[in-house]
Order: structure tokens, then sequence, then C-alpha cells
């Protein structure tokens, strides 16, 4: 019933999705939030096959990356800081 | 207490929810940037969908396909993986509107932070 | 966008970004993915396409009549599907076709699901292209 | 093909508008085609629903159960027709025939051209068919479905006209209602966590075996619900996004929001609370009480808050969040007089609300003024506008003979069997401010001399609109008999009362 090693990695990469949302909240560079929120579904994506859901992994990295792409061609065409 | 922090570590997965959750609506509801009330949104769209599969999933599950791996041990529940699969189509979805939302905000104010833009309306209603 | 290497290595795994994203839709049904993830992937290939050879290329490959028509029909033809069912005297969205349900495993073995996503796919494909093309185009 | 036609009546009726937007967008050449399209398929919808609607009544609220691909109920999603179901799907049916015949060659000052304004009905169709989704549908993830649906459309019919204010509006419903529907999923994960079953029937059914292992997640997730419902049915505190929205939308689209998106949320809600968590956990955990508290401050500071403003549409905004009062208090007062008549009163509701709105968007366009005080002397000017307008009045704030009395008075009775005259007061204070908010611009339309301006009642598709909606304001007040009838046998499900 003890904790495993996989729970550990499972751990850190929550971890790092909490540190990335921090990081999203304090970073003033719009461009780079999204970088950020880039590696932030990767990491989701990796937790979903952690977690046993390989369908819910390939959707979200496919979603993921869509989205970035989305957000990075809205904030090339309007402005990058955030006021 | 060894039992309690044993009970407590063995639900990490809803508590990085609640963390998530709680950073993402933060996100939506304190920073008046456009982008970042919806990247917080998205934070905290994800978060749910988190509970969610940690509800179904089980620590000595296998992935739900047939004939995938032969071994006897239980499949984890596959319900909340469809239905969290139609959560991510929906919040990609609402992004993509959102997105469009501002570029057409962009065009008629120039800024994308909702302070700015509230400023330009008064000023040009006192105008 | 002028460089050489991004052009080339774009125009060498365009075609299996491509084959992938049919793979994965084609195979919703039998393993991990689906019509949405593989629409995506599909409609990524083209947006990448069109970022590094120019919007005008990439509009030359997906003119835009045809995505309208495509992003509608579908939609469209996820419900004549479900009609299928009725013309069999089942209720709606009744997996029944002509051929029975298949083996496990086997690309078939979903009966009308496949068929459903592949509209599915084909939609998702072509509304990431529309909103692509949508957002650069717009002055902003 | 009858028989046919009967036995998949559920699917065709939430199918049949959502076939035709899908069919729109390639079409937007053919302008003309498409209108008479969508005008066709709202009669359709309507002939299905009152069939659907007499058939439930005949059979005395024996509910119709449709499961989709033929997998039943707790492994499958069910279309159950109950008699609630049927209620809504009539209200749905018969408010959004006429706010489409409005829309019909009216849309190009406030939307823009032929392509525009068929993206405006592909949107309109959808949200028709996800609210008749929204009344049949008896499966938790598919409320989730449809709810997120629904919010996208609305964003988008918001959006739809030009302008840098209703893309501000539309963007802050749209994060305001994600997160919203963020608390729905987490209430529906939470619920099937502990009940392992997402048909509302059989999650109840389980709830009932294990509530008290789990008092807290009950409690955390009924909140969430509250909440994540309310943000979109605009209950008062979390009201801040309906009147930018409202106002700012094009006439049709302010219509079918205030008049029936917020209704579908709140049906939802009902569903939810009365099927999976049912009367006796409510009472338990005190949610009747929440209920009608929530309603009386949303009654008293949404007139308030209405009679503060000057601008013709933002008024009926916040009239829009004080009648969610009305109907979130019935609700609490879980007697079958209140439920019954809350329920009627929403109906009748939908019938006004859609009514003012399309009588005030005519206002607007005609004389293109948008302030109450502008509209002196519009009276005589356009009779049939301004007649249909008062008519709508009398029916909110209540007047007897009009459809707003009968819910309006069965709410009182309702509160009195309870014991609650905390309740019943508010509800007059409620019509008084009505009366306060709405007579004055009736008074300012007729008594008072007109300039010199040609204003004209809009065409002909418009004039109709408007006189079926006034005649359906006043049929439902002096004949309530059917509607009522079906009203009250839905209450009685809902609070199963044999």
């Amino acid at each position: 019933m003890g904790l495993t090693l996989a729970d550990y990695g499972t751990m850190a990469m929550l971890f790092m999705l909490i540190v990335a949302s921090l990081a999203m909240y304090f970073i003033r560079d719009l461009m780079h939030a999204v970088i950020v929120y880039g590696a932030y579904t990767l990491v989701m994506a990796l937790i979903w096959l952690q977690m046993n859901t390989p369908d819910l992994a390939i959707t979200e990295a496919a979603a993921g990356i869509g989205m970035t792409v989305m957000m990075m061609v809205v904030i090339y065409r309007t402005s990058r800081k955030e006021e | 207490m060894k039992i309690l922090l044993g009970k407590v570590l063995i639900n990490y997965p809803y508590f990085a929810a609640v963390i998530l959750f709680a950073i993402g609506s933060a996100t939506v509801l304190t920073r008046s940037n456009l982008f970042k009330k919806l990247i917080g949104i998205n934070i905290m769209e994800s978060a749910i969908f988190l509970m969610f599969i940690a509800a179904g999933s089980r620590r000595d599950g296998v992935v739900p396909i047939l004939h995938m791996d032969d071994s006897l041990r239980p499949y984890i529940n596959p319900l909340p993986s469809a239905l969290m699969l139609t959560g991510i189509v929906v919040s990609v979805s609402v992004t993509a509107f959102a997105l469009a939302l501002i570029v057409r905000l962009y065009r008629f104010y120039g800024t994308t932070d909702a302070k700015r833009m509230s400023d330009i309306r008064n000023g040009v209603a006192k105008e | 966008m002028k460089d050489f290497v991004l052009r080339r290595v774009v125009a060498l795994l365009l075609p299996f970004i491509q084959m992938f994203g049919i793979y994965v839709i084609m195979h919703g049904h039998t393993s991990p993915g689906g019509a949405f993830a593989g629409g995506m992937v599909v409609g990524l290939g083209v947006i990448g396409f069109s970022t590094v050879f120019g919007i005008e290329q990439g509009k030359t490959k997906m003119p835009e009549h045809v995505t309208t028509i495509t992003e509608s029909y579908g939609t469209l033809w996820y419900i004549l599907m479900g009609l299928v069912g009725i013309f069999k005297g089942l209720p709606f969205l009744a997996n029944k076709l002509a051929v029975d349900v298949g083996v496990p495993g086997e690309l078939t073995s979903g009966g009308l699901i496949g068929l459903i996503g592949v509209g599915v796919g084909i939609r998702v494909a072509s509304t990431m292209v529309t909103l692509f093309f949508t957002m650069m185009e717009e002055e902003a | 093909m009858t028989a046919v036609i009967k036995t998949h009546l559920p699917v065709f009726v939430v199918a049949a508008p959502l076939f035709v937007s899908f069919l729109l967008s390639p079409m937007a050449r053919r302008f003309g085609w498409v209108q008479s399209l969508v005008v066709g398929v709202q009669g359709l919808g309507l002939l299905l629903a009152v069939y659907l609607a007499g058939m439930i009544l005949k059979s005395s609220g024996v509910p119709i159960i449709y499961s989709m691909g033929g997998w039943p109920a707790p492994w499958g999603i069910e279309l159950w027709t109950g008699s609630l179901g049927a209620f809504f799907l009539l209200v749905v049916a018969g408010v959004t025939l006429p706010i489409s015949l409005y829309a019909v060659n009216n849309l190009s000052d406030e939307v823009g051209d032929a392509t525009r304004s068929t993206r405006f009905f592909v949107l309109y169709l959808l949200l028709a068919g996800v609210l008749a989704g929204m009344a049949l549908t008896n499966d938790l993830f598919n409320i989730f479905v449809l709810v997120e649906v629904a919010t996208i459309s609305c964003c988008g019919l918001v959006s739809a006209r030009r302008g840098p204010n209703a893309a501000k509006a539309a963007f802050n419903y749209l994060i305001l209602a994600t997160l919203g529907s963020g608390l729905i999923l987490g209430g529906i994960g939470l619920v099937y966590m502990i009940t392992g079953n997402l048909n509302m029937g059989f999650a109840g059914i389980a709830l009932n075996g294990v509530w008290q292992d789990y008092p807290h997640v009950v409690w955390m997730a009924m909140s969430f619900f509250l909440v994540g419902f309310g943000v979109k049915a605009a209950l008062f505190p979390l009201h801040v996004w309906l009147p930018d929205a409202h106002s700012t939308a094009p006439t049709p689209a302010s219509a079918i929001l205030s008049g029936l998106a917020v209704k579908g949320y709140i049906i939802c809600l009902v569903k939810i609370l009365f099927g999976v968590f049912e009367v006796h956990l409510l009472d338990v955990f005190r949610l009747d009480q929440i209920l009608v508290l929530l309603g009386m401050l949303a009654i008293l500071a949404g007139s308030i808050l209405a009679l503060a403003q000057g601008e013709l549409k933002r008024r009926l905004a916040f009239s829009t969040v004080a009648q969610v009062g009305y109907i979130v208090l019935g609700f609490g007062l879980m007697n079958i007089k209140g439920v019954a008549g809350t329920l009627f009163y929403l109906a009748s509701h939908a019938v006004i609300k859609s009514t003012l709105f399309l009588a005030a968007g005519a206002l607007i366009s005609a004389t293109g003024k948008t302030h109450v005080k502008d509209f002196a002397g519009v009276g005589r000017k356009m009779p049939i506008t301004m007649g249909v307008f008062s008519i709508a009045s009398l029916g909110l704030v209540g007047i007897p003979l009009f459809s707003g009395f009968v819910g309006k008075w069965y709410l009182l009775l309702g509160s009195l069997e309870v014991g609650n005259l905390t309740a019943a007061g508010v509800i007059g204070i409620g019509s008084v401010l009505c009366a306060i908010y709405l007579f004055p611009i009736i008074r300012t339309a007729y008594f008072e001399p007109a300039p010199e301006d040609d204003w004209q009642d809009p065409g002909v598709p418009q004039r109709l609109a408007l006189v079926m909606l006034g005649i359906a304001v006043i049929g439902l007040g002096v004949l309530p008999g059917p509607l009522l009838q079906l009203a009250q046998k839905a209450a009685a499900d809902l609070l199963i009362i044999p």
C-alpha cells in the first residue's frame, strides 16, 4: 500500500505543474508565459500517461500544442507586454 | 499519526488538484490581462480534470484496452477519461473563441489589458 | 520564413505528420487517441506548413470555400450516421451496419464508430486551419 | 412513417435544429433560403413540442424514455421526456419561433452582411437545439456538455453585434461562465466519485444510500452546483456579467438570452437538485432556505438596480436579474403550489421578457434613441410595437388577466402555505418596484407630445412576431389551463408526490 517509485515521479511532475502555474501568474512577458504554458500541457500529458489514460495523454498533447500555437499567433499579432 | 500521514500522502493528486484550482482561479480573478485570464481558465479546468481522473484511476490498474496486457490486473475505470476528453475539447473551443475576441478587442482598444480598456472607454464617455 | 533548413525539414516531415494524424483518426476506436486528437494533428500540420511557407501557400492547399464546406458537413455526417440506426428500425446512433461488428483490435471492429470518427476528424482539422487563418489575417 | 417519427420524437426535437444549423453556413449566398429554413425548422419544432406535451398530458405524466444507441440506462445515455421536460420544451419551441421570425430581414443594422447573419443564425439554431436537449436530458455529463455549448453559442450571439462594447461584454461573460462551468464539472466529479453513476436517477438512488458517509462531499457538490449554475443564470451576487451582455447583444439575441438561455441553466440546476439530491437531502442541508434567501435578495437588488438605469435595454436586463430571483425563490418553497407557480412564472417570463426585448429593439432601431425618457409620443406613431410593449409590461408587473399574474399568485399561495410572510411581502414589493420602473416608459410613450420625426412600426415579419408574443402573454393569463396543468404535474414529479 506504500508509495512506489512511480508515485514519487508523479508527485514530482505535479510539483512541476504547481511551479509552472505560479510562474505563469508572475511572469510579465506574455510570450514567456505562453511558453511555460506549453511546458505545462506537456507535463500534464505525461501525468495522464502515468495515470493509465493514454487516450487523454495524446489528446492533451495535441490540444496543448494547438492552444499554445494559437496563443502565440495572437500574442505576436497584438501586444507582448502585460500592463 | 503515521497512518494518517500515509492516508494523506496516498491521495496526493487531489491536493495537487486543489492547489492548481486555487492558483488558476486566482489568476483569472486578480490578473487584468486577458491572456492571463485565459491561461488561468485553462489551469483551473485541468485541475478539475486531474481530480476526475484521479478518482477513476487505481494504483494497481492497467490501461483499459482489450488484449493489451494479458496479466490479470484490473482495468482502471475508462469512463472518467472518456468524459475528460470531452472536457479538453470544450476547453480548446473556449480558448479559440476567447482568442478571436481578444484580436477584435485589440483592434478597437490597442491593448490587451482589461483595466486599460475600461479606462479608455470611460475616457471616451467623458469626452 | 526564408530559412533553408526549416523549409527542408518541414517539407520532409509534413507527409509523416499528416499520415500520423490520419492513422490516429482511423484507429481511434482500437488504440489511444481519437478523431479529435488526430484531426488536431492534421490541422497543426497544415498550420506548420503555412507558418514556414507563408499564408498564401497555405491558402492554396486549403482554400476557404473547401474549409467552409468540410467544417459544416463534417458535423452533418455525424447526424447522418446517427440516422442509420433509425433507418434500420433501431434507436438513434445504434451501432449496426450491414457488416456485423468485427474482431476486437481490428479496424472494422468499431462498426459505425470509425465512420463517425472520420467526419469528426475532418471537421476538427478544418476548424483549426480556419481559426489559424482568421487570426493571422485579421488586421490587428 | 408517422410511427417511426412518433417513436423517435425526442431525438428529432433535439436533432432537427442542430441538423439545420450545420446545413446553413455553406448556404450564405442564398440568404433567403437560410431564413426560410430557420423559420421552417422552428415551426416544425413547435409542432413536435406541442404533440409531445399533448402525449405527456394525455398519459398523465408517464415519461417517454429513449435510450440513445440502444444501450439501457446505467450504461447508455437516456433522453427522459417527463412532464418537466415536455413543459420546458414547449416553452423553448414557443418562444424561439417568434424570435426567429423577428430576425428575418432585420439583422443588417446590428449584425452585418449575409455571411455574418448566417453565422448568427447558425449560433441561434445551435442554442435552440441545445436548450431542447437541456429539457430532455437525464445524464449529468450531458448536462455539462450542453451547458458548455450553450455558453459558447450565447457568447457568440453577444459578440455578433459589431463594435467593441459587445466584444468586451462577451469576453467577460465567457470568462465568468467558464469559471462557472469549471465548478459544475467539479460538482459532477464529486457526485460521480461517491455514487459511481452519471445517470441522474441511478445517481440519486445511490446517493440515498451513501450520503451519511460523506456529508461534506455532498455539501461541497451542492455548493459547487449552486455557484456554478448561479453564475450562468445570473443569480443576484453573481449577475455582474448579465447587464452588459444582454444590453449590448443584437435584439433577437437579447431576447433569447434573457428569455430562454438563463432559464435553461435554471432548469438544469433544478433537475440536478431535485433529481439527484432529492427533496429529502435538500431539506437536511437546508438548501430550501438558502434558495428562498437568495431569491429575495435578487428580487430586491435587481429591481432597485433596474430603477437606477436610464438606458431601456439595461433596465430590462436588470429586470431579468430580479425575475430570476422569483424563479429561484419559488423552487426554494418546496411545496406543490410554489414549484408549479414558479414553473409557470418561468414560462410566462420567457414570453414576456422576449416580447419586451423585441419591442425595445424595434423602438430603438426606429427612433435611434436608447434612453427611457426619449420615447415621448411613440405610442401613437408605432401603435403595434408600443401596444405589445405595454401588454408585456402589465404582464411582468402581474396585473390579473395577464400571464405574470398566475405565476405570482401561485408563488404567493405557496409562500403563505409554508408560513413565510417575508417572502410573500418581498414578492409584493417586487411587483410594485417593477411597476415603478416600467410604467413611466408607457406614460411617456402615450401621454407626452411626439416630436416631428417619422417613426414607423417595423416590417411585416417583425409585426407578426410581436403580435404572436402579445397574444401569448394575454392567452397564458386568461387560459393558463393546459400549461398550468403540465406545470403542476412537473412540480409533483420534482417533489416526488404521487
